[in-house]
């Protein structure tokens, strides 16, 4: 399953992150940053390593409403854009309304969600799909009107339903910018997750970060960010190896 | 089957845009169903756009276009099946999927048409290459691979737009044979664009001869030989006198307008 | 049915009542199943509370309170603990200011989505001072202290008794509290909906009572105990006793001096006239409703517990 | 210029606004929604009206700031896909840190931006673009790995400069993508703007929302939401303007 | 000029991936400057590969390739046209801007190209496309671009692959005409991959076929007729004389391999 390409470039990733950290702690040393602005990495990594556990379950609470709001934002995202490539009107009327509202600032509109969702899971998957689903919108749309004529032409002819016309047809041939979309929407839905668990929460690491930053304790800050960065080069990854898996017709010479 | 498969009336087609191409102006035919009928005319005369109105993928801006008795407004006609000059062979299936994708969207169960897609693949030389996907093909072997697409759920009006433009003449020649044979088999009506004057008069039942851009209907040739032809029909003299006929008919256009004399 | 509760902040100094008295079995013993959430500023949780049904009650500065009431949120104060105004501006102890005065030329940090801002103007002016005298520069909360603690302003607009004793280790510090000159109103307390305050009116004012006479407990003499309730309620906050500590004294000045006939907890008419007369000042009230509009009265009975908490 | 049919589309949208604005007014009257929960769409109006000028000057802040974030965007996330495509060390060692660094949220990095760059435009600009970068990055990797083919060919058997190369073979065939990655990293430019300004500003949208915020002021908050909503479609439409100058060749059957 | 434009020792080419197709196989030919070289064979055999292996575009995974003297390594050699089996012009620019582009890559001035250009369109019948968009044109005034394209920058070596594949017969003999007139002005090497044997005959100096897949070199045969050739040439016995030969090296083809008999 996991290849060794995948296991070189996990590598090569591993390494420029360990040459940062280095530069990084250099950096703090030679110049003696006050922790409260900048933390020492090797602070950061004992902080994260004594309290590997509780990490891990904030981890695991901001991971599920991320994929959660990505799920929802990939279904909503891609749902929209058919609609909006096979209906003018649609196109017309509603998709200003789309970029108009999500040039609304989610941040500013948050305690709202509380206050109509209340504290649960709820309010953190609307905002995390919100912030998402716009990439997944466009590039959705991108891809189907980039379908080539003879291929749309093909579908047409075959007079296949229409289900079939846009799952055998023209989605696969947009797949691939569906995908392009998926990757940003993947690090947004994160940015999300913790947006909502900024404005009510207990758990989770926007939770993390916010109470840390409550007592100025820059490590844990860094601590938790640290993971975020951590937790999307591993989504992004996930998604890339998705990726392969589902185009092996892109892939054949590129080894 | 008295009905005409395609009947077409003073069809026009203008493209839109600055300069609009006029490419079909005044086409007016009526093809009996069961026909096989090649269409012949020089470069950039129109065969394709004919083809594309016929299939519904372009609407005509004048005349009236019917196919199957039904007129042709947006939606292509049920039961056709197109070779496209640029082959539309999905990337991301292989040449094995790629053929039962008419299979699927007609609805019918896959696993039936198994032994068919592998008798296609062998008549045209593909038999090893069902699991490849198109980008490892050659640009014949593609071409190909689109023809056995367009046959696999028997049509029963097939359009081919060259579909042999990218075969060697032998090849060429194996396909020109099947495809009759095939053909003579199903009865079903085939529009057949080709350059070549000789694979036109060899398949067809008529042949029509359109002018340059833009196109309207020089003449249209019935071939009255036996059937099944022989690749040998090509020697005979009638065969002969056919393709000289169409080939003065080329000489007689004003091709200039197209390229210097 | 549990009790919800939602907090001004992220666990301080301030909190020390609640976990207190959740950790001894007090609001059990009055028979509240009780639940803390923390919050994200006083704005946000009297918004939560007012258009919401999500908690039962909340803990939040009481101005903002006043101004969303003010503008139409149905949401009443219950019980006031810190009844003096605690924001101010801090500055380096050897700065040598003393007064609005001071600050002339210097570069002040402030954050304009929070409560000090409306009061700048007013403050200043007790020094003879307009904007145009200072250097303002609006900060977001978390950076502001960061922003002074480092030395890159010469002072810093926030909440005294949260802030100090943070900054005391980085950069010792004095305040400069806005209630002296002449911009007085509650803090800290406790706030419901009228819609909690009807349905369970009885639970509040338990909740309150209790919490109440929590407080008097802690401030005689029980600070540690506070600290220590907050340190166990949030072990994984990794809280620092010493400043909780110094948070919780440094709130004492601005819980006020007790007045006859009054218990911790009970919104005492005058002072509500007072916050009325300031913020009416600065314009952040307009519509002249009594200062008895803003509170609920007959809720906090400190004395009903006297009997359980002990001193 | 302008088109009918831009003429068209901007009707429609305005028609689904005022639409959406009297559901929402009829709404909030029927059921007495308190102002401070949802204000009425002719009070928010009416504050636009009244203090035209003054959102005037907020807006324009805001703007600049935005298209300065996106500008800088767009040219250093293409000259990074670039990079990316271009050079596999590249992939694989820097690749790793970018994503990851794009998936730590920015409100929570934000006080560090103070911090570093003090008060003035630039940490918002550096928000701003910090926050819309990565799906340029992402749509012209995406576009440029989709090149086909032939034209790659063509391009390399013709020897030109790699200048040439690159910005008449790959650059335009990636176009339509990095166009899709515009779109979205406007609206998100727009968001970086705001949260930037969140942060630490004396004007622009941002510190009206904030400061409107903290006194409960609903009607300006909305108002400044509202011009929001209206800049992010103004800005969408300029995109598409720009993209159908830009891509003539895709146009001629579509009107 | 005694220099060889091409020189294969050997050369293989296997194609990655799991079924990795041979598809050229021991490929041995010098091709002296100057030299119109015509490449026959079925239809998948490696013509393509071999045209792309020469243009730098494919790695050969044995033996040696040399163009103009020094091995083609990763890059293509320098001073090549080439007309790609699928036009490959960019849809973004007009025809004439697709024109100039060789021009444009060369950093010569596009302005004291427009006559050549404009002549170069006119001989093709294209003139009045030069700023319409390649969707805009069909398939054969497509590939005539495409020729005008490779053609426009005077390159040392052109590389053909089925230019007029796409072209009417009439429009073919005409190109055909235009091309030799072309090379014979300039005396540049050509390699010219074509379905149409007496196409081959016609403009060749050597006729290079290849065998089925994995394309061997089976025979080279030298055209030795004289230039001019005039289009009538091919009524002649000589000429009909190489054709037949050709065509029987066809039918000894074990092309069974390839489709049914
Ligand atoms: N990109 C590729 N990946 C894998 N195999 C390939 C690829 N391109 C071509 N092939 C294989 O190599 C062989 C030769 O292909 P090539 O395109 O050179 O044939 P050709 O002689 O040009 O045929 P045609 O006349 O049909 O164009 C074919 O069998 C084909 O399947
Ligand atoms: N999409 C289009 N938009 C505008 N004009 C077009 C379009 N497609 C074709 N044309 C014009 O219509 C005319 C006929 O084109 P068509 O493709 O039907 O020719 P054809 O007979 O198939 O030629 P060929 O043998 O070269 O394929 C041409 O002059 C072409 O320029
Ligand atoms: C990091 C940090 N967080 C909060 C505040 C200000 N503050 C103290 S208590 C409180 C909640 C009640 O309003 C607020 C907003 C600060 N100065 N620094
Ligand atoms: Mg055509
Ligand atoms: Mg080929």
């Amino acid at each position: 399953m996991i290849g060794t390409n995948n296991l070189k470039a996990g590598a090569a990733g591993l390494f420029s992150l360990v040459v940062v950290l280095i530069v990084w702690e250099v950096i703090c040393r030679v110049f003696e940053v006050r922790e409260i602005m900048l933390p020492l990495p090797t602070d950061i990594l004992a902080e994260l390593y004594n309290e590997a556990a509780w990490y891990a379950e904030q981890t695991l609470y901001t991971l599920w409403i991320t994929v959660l709001g990505f799920i929802f934002a990939v279904l909503g995202g891609v749902l929209i854009a058919v609609a909006l490539v096979s209906s003018r009107l649609f196109e017309r009327f509603l998709y200003p309304l789309i970029i108009g509202f999500n040039s609304v600032p989610k941040v500013a509109l948050a305690p709202l969600f509380v206050v109509w969702m209340g504290t649960g899971a709820e309010p953190k998957v609307a905002i995390a799909f919100l912030i998402a689903v716009f990439a997944i919108i466009v590039d959705t749309v991108h891809g189907l009107r980039s379908v080539p004529q003879d291929v749309t032409d093909l579908g047409r002819v075959l007079k296949g339903s229409s289900w079939d016309f846009f799952f055998k047809v023209k989605l696969p041939c947009a797949l691939p910018s569906v995908v392009a979309g998926m990757k940003v929407a993947m690090s947004l839905a994160l940015v999300g997750a913790i947006v909502g668990e900024f404005v009510s929460s207990q758990k989770g690491l926007g939770y993390v970060i916010m109470s840390a930053q409550g007592v100025f304790d820059t490590v844990r800050v860094f601590a938790a960010l640290f993971i975020l960065g951590v937790m999307g080069v591993v989504l992004y990854g996930a998604l890339v190896w998705l990726e392969r898996r589902a185009t092996p017709w892109r892939q054949i010479h590129e080894d | 089957m008295s009905l005409s498969a395609v009947s077409a009336r003073k069809v026009q087609k203008q493209y839109s845009g600055e300069r609009g191409v006029l490419a079909l102006d005044g086409i007016s035919i009526e093809i009996p169903s069961g026909q096989f009928v090649s269409i012949l005319g020089p470069s950039g005369c129109g065969k394709s756009t004919f083809l594309r109105c016929v299939a519904g993928l372009e609407d005509i801006t004048a005349g009236d276009l019917d196919v199957n008795g039904k007129p042709v407004v947006g939606r292509p006609p049920d039961g056709i099946g197109m070779v496209f000059q640029r082959d539309a062979l999905l990337e991301w299936r292989t040449i094995r999927k790629n053929l039962l994708l008419p299979i699927e969207f007609a609805k019918k169960r896959v696993s039936e048409y198994q032994d068919k897609v592998d008798h296609l693949l062998e008549l045209t030389g593909l038999q090893d290459f069902g699991s490849s996907y198109p980008r490892e093909l050659s640009g014949g072997m593609r071409q190909r691979a689109a023809i056995c697409r367009a046959l696999v759920d028997d049509p029963t009006l097939l359009l081919m737009d060259e579909p042999f433009g990218a075969l060697d003449a032998f090849t060429r020649d194996q396909m020109n044979f099947e495809l009759q044979r095939i053909w003579m088999e199903t009865q079903n009506t085939i529009l057949f664009v080709t350059h070549g004057i000789s694979e036109a008069v060899f398949l067809g039942d008529i042949v029509m001869v359109l002018s340059p851009r833009p196109g309207r209907l020089m003449e249209v040739i019935e071939v009255d030989l036996p059937r099944p032809r022989p690749l040998s029909v090509r020697e005979t003299p009638e065969f002969g006198k056919y393709v000289s006929h169409i080939r003065e008919l080329f000489d007689k256009m004003d091709l200039n307008g197209d390229k210097r004399a | 049915e549990p009790f919800k509760v939602r907090l001004d902040w992220t666990p301080w100094g301030n909190h020390a009542a609640f976990h207190l008295a959740d950790q001894k079995g007090w609001y059990e013993e009055a028979g509240l199943d009780i639940y803390f959430e923390d919050g994200n500023g006083s704005v946000t949780t009297v918004q939560i509370i007012g258009s919401s049904d999500n908690f039962d009650a909340g803990h939040a500065a009481l101005a903002p309170m006043m101004i969303a009431r003010d503008k139409g949120l149905p949401v009443k104060a219950v019980a006031p603990f810190v009844r003096r105004n605690d924001i101010g501006v801090l500055v380096p102890k050897d700065s040598g200011m003393k007064g609005p005065a001071d600050l002339k030329g210097k570069k002040l940090v402030y954050t304009a989505g929070s409560l000090e801002a409306p009061f700048m103007e007013g403050f200043l002016a007790a020094g003879g001072l307009t904007r145009d005298d200072v250097e303002l520069l609006n900060v977001e909360a978390a950076g502001k202290v960061t922003t002074y603690a480092v030395d890159r302003a010469d002072a810093v607009v926030s909440t005294i008794p949260f802030v100090l004793p943070f900054v005391q280790k980085q950069r010792p510090s004095n305040s400069i509290p806005f209630a002296d000159y002449g911009l007085n109103m509650p803090s800290f307390g406790i706030l419901a909906s009228e819609a909690k305050l009807k349905t369970r009116g009885e639970d509040i004012s338990k909740f309150a009572s209790v919490t109440a006479r929590a407080w008097e407990y802690i401030m005689n003499g029980h600070e540690d105990e506070g600290v220590e309730a907050i340190l166990a309620a949030r072990p994984q906050a990794r809280l620092d006793k010493a400043v909780l500590r110094g948070q919780i004294d440094a709130l004492k000045p601005y819980f006020g001096k007790p007045v006859e006939g009054f218990r911790m907890g009970q919104p005492i008419p005058a002072e509500w006239e007072e916050a009325v007369q300031t913020l009416t000042k600065v314009g952040l009230i307009e519509k002249g409703l009594p200062a008895t509009d803003f509170y609920v009265t007959d809720m906090v009975k400190p004395g009903q517990y006297d009997g359980m908490i002990k001193k």
